[in-house]
């Protein structure tokens, strides 16, 4: 059939190539595609392992979920999976693990599964980060907004971080916190709508990457007047920073994502363990002071040279 | 009448807004008899039914069984008591089984489960009764009008009911339909079923009916015993007026005359076959056919809604192909359809709309211009009497009389050079009829060649230069109009293929 | 959505086809057709996705099968409910949220309130109920348009679901103890389980009982029904209300399947539960349809989520795949029955 | 065809609110209702959400306005061809995705093949008219219900944008220069201006040419629309092709005043946007609504999307609000329509 066709494509060495699954939350947030280029250029150089990047269109956890059954009925070689609502997946993941097949999480963990090892940020602490700074770029006073979207765990954590500091600062007050629903051009409504209704709004903080991925979402809002500080900075939010309409962005290893899983599956499949389960990838705080050597690491990065 | 009534109205009033469709109806029907429901178009007929089936309340006034009043809130009432309906507009359930519409809403059970065998057998064994011959697994919307209209009388006739009515059950049958029907009536009647039966065909009305109520404008113009009275004395109660003489049939075409429409062994399998007859200007050919002998087909075919299978159409003798409805009227064609609810009237678009919307069309003009529109519509009301308001009004707020005029007005208005009709006066009074069969007479003067598929006999007779008689598909024969009485367009239509010289 | 019917009519006056898709001994065509088509569907992935060498098959095997069983099955319940409402001459947008609802009604009884597992189906079966009582309410006595009521009453839900978690979710899982089985059934054999007898008890009322002719009955012609005597109203009130019983049983089985209770599952689902119910035969004019071929519509979908992810690098062709699929599919099938019909 | 007109008939019989929603003189009536409905939401949140103190009404301000409208405007687009479909007697669940194509087409031709805007422009209507072009074919030719033609494209076409992007996306407002006006128009009344004129464009055809009035006329009757001579297909046709084309205008307005092109935007939108061709008076049994009300619809939405985020806290509640804001509104509208009857 058609189908042996392909696999015949891949040779008689297809026997020995690893395949990995690489499962990305949803495939419509534009930062997994950095992902899937890291893991497809690990497995380029690791050689003799075939990356299957599949996900659901949507962040939907039951296709997900059903997805990486099938990744477990196909007894593909590895999979690394940037889990959506937390220990859903947790009994799959085992039942996966149990099977001989190993599993890592990147980006967003299932910390109570047997996963073999995590790649990515501790999204509390990153949440973290953005509040400190924020109480810093305010110096301690101001009506906050917070933008999010509900359902997805790891913004929760982001925005539990964040709140958490806040909550330590009597002279910040949360006005509002938004569920944008996944939804890029509500959140620019969202945006818009806000500034009008807070007036003397001192600071945005947004846990997702939705308003920086354009440059009109951030129109309404008045530097000089509001700050804007936001999760994510794949282009052109670097852009934004330059232009003066974002203070502050935290970067993620994006293609890091991709590539450690990788290499930490082809690892594991050799037979060595990860030192840690948890590898913390750590996260680059942009900003005016340091979007230019940012920038020009994106670029190496993008060109896949190593930093 | 000295026993007591199986239904009397009493004081029966009911109005649709400004439309006062019953105003103080009173009159009883004595038990055991076959009692005629007449009138006008908009009279208040089916109104009146619709109150005995409770599917219509009474505004004021009471109806009474066995002389005690009841109050029917919902249809499932009036069958409890025993009152069955056939109802003028076919009410079929196109994705069901015959047997399914028969039974349906008083299905065979046992414990809620369907006796579906059971449901068949009686199914068939009424469709014999009623000579009908369909399939009780045929879905209904798959049986042409007449069958569904005799599957509906079925669906009244398969439960034992005190009460019968009938509102217009033969406006689409033949003769032939309609003897069978009335045996089937009559042996009910003579097992004690009181019949209510509603028709503008006074024939049949006097044929089987016991005393005749006319309605006139909602009210009460009298009950007469059928023996001690005549129909024109009916229609006078009816109308009003008397009907004028009737002038006499137009000349007829001049032998001269080329042909103005020569169909040419068309064929359209499995409906009709080998069809070919020529129609000269300002003569009416009527097409005569027992039930799915292939009529509307035929004539549908003509006005290109059909693909035809086989042959040639000729119009002065220069063949078309139309590929649309659309290019028939430009070319002249008009078709007043059989089905009006289905195939004529849109009930979302008031009067005006539905009036001028096919000429329109066919002069594919590009803009709306409701002024003209609006003149245009009122005066066709007027020229047609149709009972309405005015042209804001829905249709679905006429009565079935007049909203075969609406269709029939509406294609007339656009002078056609050729006119297909089909069952042109199902459902309308003498009086309309009258004036029907006299606008169609005025037209053929003028040079207008009419098609006209009819099941009404009479009618045929009545206006025929030229009989056509279909079966099953085929052209039986021909009658010149002077020669034709029932009994050999009759013969014809049932006749064996090849019987036919 | 009684002028839709005209659509029916017209096709019946002039395409042969729809004249067999009748209730009675035809509707079993109807099913076969859709049978068939589900057929085809695994053969060809079986071949295509045929492994080179001794590699065993990873389509064509029974826990594969078992797991396309399992994730149809939310659907599949739910779809039933759907089938009878299309059948009924409506429409139900609401299944998505209700299942989302009665996921989070469970597991925010079970898992945070510590109810017994039993009052806490119960409650989510109640929710459901709710729902259903909320839409037929708004359809046959205010009479709104079912695409709007139940439009409305699925932002209803989903929206309780949402205040009701206040964006947590419910990790049932965790609560139920280890290798639990309900019934005695094994957790991956209860939700097909569930689904099949749902499906063949709902087959049975609707072809065999006066209460499912009526819903044929009412979809086909509502003024003919109710000149009949059909009660109509009842008739309406009955259905939707299964419906929603139906989705909260999804939801249910869901959230003891799955293991979570959350207020965004089941998302949108509702569009691919009408599209299985329509590609297993159901018409959206009404009184055309069957609840087994709206299950076997689900399974349709079902192999191709199953399949599709084995095949490299189609992960973007998804969605493309899957629409034109749906098209195919019921091209295929108006053929196929168009056939049976000759 | 009898049965369904006879369902009108009876409706009416029952209760007179329908009649009035028609064509013809009443229409108006219709729109009004609409309006009221509009206007009530209005002047309710301006009352709500009055700020204590001389500070700046938060809600009743030009700018806030122009922003409903802004936003309101990529619904209000897509929701004219919605309306046209409806009122012809069908349905179209392909916007969104419609909306989504367009935008991806432009931005990869703009931003990254460094296309002329023009032709980019041109190149991501003549996707739209493509898709609409497979629609109208399968509705006409191939003759599939509207609702899974209409799924299916909906699925090709989401599917094809996210094939274009492989998930990434196109910065439309990079691209552009800073302070851009299309035609001269500021861009925050480009999307506004846009929707009005084609609002009242499309108004004029429906209402006073012969071709609109084929398209009530085929959606109320569509064998008397046959018999009648209207070319049934050529209309059918016509408004699947400009609905997709409006849909893909209102994603070009998307990509140029959000300055994105992305493959997952507007996401389910579609029903929103037949909710609100609904709450403007379209029926789906077909033949009846208006494109203004379709409109007036959306924007009845709009404000309630701007307005509900201005009440601290209620975002999470929105979904059930809005849910509950739809069901009161039509039925609202239903009382209003009835008593404009009398
Ligand atoms: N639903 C309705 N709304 C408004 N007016 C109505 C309605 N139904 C009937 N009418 C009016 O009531 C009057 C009586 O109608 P009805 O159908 O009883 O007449 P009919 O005697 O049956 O006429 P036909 O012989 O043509 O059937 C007519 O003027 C009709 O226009
Ligand atoms: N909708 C339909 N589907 C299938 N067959 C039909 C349909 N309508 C008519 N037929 C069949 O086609 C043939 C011609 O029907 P047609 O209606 O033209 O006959 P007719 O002479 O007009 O009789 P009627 O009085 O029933 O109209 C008959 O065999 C009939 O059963
Ligand atoms: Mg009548
Ligand atoms: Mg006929």
């Amino acid at each position: 059939g058609g189908g042996s066709r392909d696999a015949a494509t891949s040779g008689d060495s297809a026997t020995k190539k690893l395949r990995f699954a690489v499962i990305p939350k949803s495939l419509d947030l534009p930062v997994f595609n950095y992902a899937k280029v890291g893991a497809e250029r690990a497995a380029a150089e690791l050689g003799n392992i075939e990356v299957i990047w599949r996900g659901s269109e949507t962040a939907d956890q039951l296709r997900q979920k059903e997805i990486l059954e099938s990744f477990i009925t196909q007894r593909v070689d590895g999979i690394a999976i940037s889990s959506l609502g937390g220990d859903f997946l947790n009994e799959t993941i085992n039942r996966a693990v149990d099977a001989g097949i190993p599993v890592v999480t990147w980006d967003s963990d299932a910390p109570n599964s047997k996963r073999i090892a995590y790649y990515g940020v501790d999204d509390r602490a990153a949440g973290r980060i953005m509040g400190e700074e924020t109480v810093k770029m305010l110096d301690g006073k101001g009506q906050v907004a917070l933008i999010t979207s509900i359902g997805a765990v790891n913004l929760a954590r982001r925005l539990e971080g964040v709140q958490e500091i806040l909550a330590k600062h009597p002279g910040i007050k949360v006005v509002e916190v938004y569920d944008i629903k996944e939804d890029s051009i509500r959140c620019a409504e969202i945006i818009a709508s806000g500034t009008n209704r807070y007036p003397d709004l001192k600071a945005w903080i947004s846990v997702g990457g939705w308003p920086v991925f354009t440059r009109n979402a951030l129109d309404a809002v008045d530097p000089a007047r509001t700050k804007f500080i936001a999760f994510d900075t794949i282009p052109p939010a670097p852009e934004l920073i330059k232009a003066g309409k974002v203070q502050l962005l935290i970067g993620q290893k994006y293609f890091g994502w991709g590539a450690e899983s990788v290499r930490l599956l082809a690892g594991i499949k050799a037979g060595k363990m990860p030192s840690s389960p948890v590898v913390d990838s750590g996260v680059d705080v942009v900003t005016a002071a340091n979007v230019d050597q940012y920038v020009e690491q994106w670029k190496k990065l993008e060109r896949g040279e190593q930093p | 009448m000295d026993s007591v009534p199986a239904v009397s109205f009493r004081g029966v009033r009911k109005s649709f807004g400004a439309v006062h469709a019953l105003r103080g109806v009173s009159f009883n029907v004595a038990a055991g008899e076959a009692h005629a429901l007449v009138g006008e178009n908009g009279a208040g007929k089916s109104t009146l039914l619709k109150i005995l089936s409770g599917s219509l309340r009474p505004d004021s006034g009471e109806l009474c069984l066995d002389g005690r009043p009841i109050a029917l809130a919902r249809p499932r009432d009036a069958l409890a008591h025993g009152i069955g309906i056939v109802h003028q507009e076919m009410l079929a359930f196109p994705d069901l089984t015959v047997t399914a519409n028969i039974f349906a809403g008083r299905e065979l059970t046992r414990g809620g489960l369907l006796r579906e065998r059971e449901m068949r057998d009686r199914t068939r064994s009424l469709l014999e009764r009623l000579h009908i011959p369909v399939s009780p697994d045929d879905l209904a919307g798959s049986l042409s009008a007449a069958y569904r209209q005799l599957v509906q009388v079925a669906r009244a006739l398969a439960f034992e009911c005190r009460i019968l009515a009938l509102d217009e059950p033969t406006t689409s049958l033949t003769d032939a339909e309609v003897d069978h029907l009335f045996r089937v009536l009559a042996d009910l009647k003579s097992r004690g079923t009181t019949l209510i039966y509603v028709s503008h065909r006074l024939p049949e009305v006097f044929a089987l009916c016991d005393r005749i109520t006319v309605l006139r404008d909602g009210s009460h113009a009298g009950t007469f015993e059928r023996a001690a009275t005549r129909a024109d004395a009916i229609v006078r109660a009816m109308v009003g007026r008397d009907l004028p003489p009737r002038v006499a049939a137009g000349s007829g075409p001049r032998p001269s005359d080329q042909p103005r429409l020569t169909v040419d062994r068309l064929t359209r399998r499995p409906c009709f076959e080998d069809v070919s007859l020529t129609i000269r200007p300002g003569e009416i050919v009527c097409l005569f056919g027992l039930v799915g002998s292939g009529r509307s087909e035929l004539l549908e075919t003509l006005f290109a809604l059909h693909a035809r299978d086989a042959g040639a159409v000729l119009i002065d003798g220069v063949e078309c192909r139309f590929a649309t409805p659309r290019d028939a009227a430009r070319a002249g064609l008009a078709l007043v359809p059989e089905d009006r609810q289905q195939q004529g009237l849109f009930f979302n678009l008031d009067l005006r709309h539905n009036l001028v919307l096919p000429r329109e069309t066919a002069r594919s003009s590009l803009v709306v211009r409701p002024r003209a529109e609006r003149t245009a519509a009122q005066e066709m009301i007027r020229a047609w009497s149709i009972k309405t308001p005015g042209p804001d009004t829905f249709p679905d707020s006429l009565s079935g009389g007049n909203q075969q005029k609406v269709v029939a007005a509406r294609w007339l208005a656009m002078q056609p050079r050729i006119l297909l009709m089909d069952e042109p006066t199902k459902g309308v009074d003498v009086g309309a009829k009258f004036e029907i069969h006299e606008i169609i007479r005025r037209q053929a003067r003028e040079g207008m060649a009419c098609l006209i598929a009819s099941s009404d006999l009479p009618e045929v007779l009545e206006l025929a230069h030229r009989v056509v008689v279909m079966r099953e598909g085929r052209i039986q024969g021909e009658i010149a109009g002077e020669r034709a009485d029932e009994e050999s367009v009759m013969r014809l239509a049932t006749a064996e293929p090849g019987a036919a010289a | 959505m009684t002028t839709s019917n005209l659509g029916t009519a017209t096709e019946l006056r002039n395409r042969p086809g729809p004249r067999n898709l009748r209730l009675s001994s035809a509707w079993r065509t109807r099913e076969l057709s859709t049978l068939a088509i589900l057929a085809v569907e695994i053969l060809f992935f079986a071949w295509y996705l045929a492994p080179d060498g001794d590699r065993s098959h990873p389509f064509l095997n029974f826990p594969n099968a078992l797991l396309i069983l399992k994730y149809s099955s939310i659907y599949g319940i739910a779809a039933i409910g759907a089938a009878m409402v299309i059948i009924s001459g409506g429409v139900d947008l609401s299944p998505g949220a209700v299942i989302a609802l009665a996921s989070v009604v469970l597991g925010g009884l079970f898992v945070e309130s510590g109810w017994s597992l039993g009052s806490s189906v119960t409650m989510a079966i109640l929710a459901g109920l709710a729902a259903g009582v909320v839409t037929s309410a708004l359809v046959v006595l205010v009479g709104l348009p079912p695409f709007i009521a139940t439009l409305g009453v699925m932002g209803i839900a989903r929206g309780a679901a949402f205040i009701f978690t206040q964006a947590r979710f419910f990790d049932v899982s965790g609560a139920l103890p280890p290798g639990w089985q309900p019934f005695g059934i094994p957790l991956d054999w209860f939700a097909p389980g569930a689904m099949i007898g749902l499906a063949v008890l709902f087959q049975i009322l609707m072809v065999r009982f006066q209460w499912g002719r009526a819903i044929y009955a009412v979809g086909g012609n509502e003024t003919a029904a109710r000149f009949s005597g059909v009660a109509v109203g009842a008739v309406k009130t009955s259905v939707y209300v299964l419906a929603a019983l139906l989705s909260a049983i999804a939801g249910v089985v869901l959230a003891v399947v799955q293991g979570q209770g959350k207020a965004d599952l089941a998302m949108g689902y509702e569009l691919d539960i009408i599209a299985s119910a329509v590609v297993g035969g159901a018409s959206l004019s009404g009184g055309r349809g069957s609840v087994i071929g709206a299950v076997l519509g689900t399974l349709i979908f079902g192999v191709l989520r199953n399949a599709l992810p084995q095949i490299p690098g189609a992960t973007f062709y998804d969605r493309l795949i899957v629409g034109f699929v749906v098209i195919v599919i019921v091209v295929m099938d108006q053929l196929l029955v168009r056939r049976g019909a000759r």
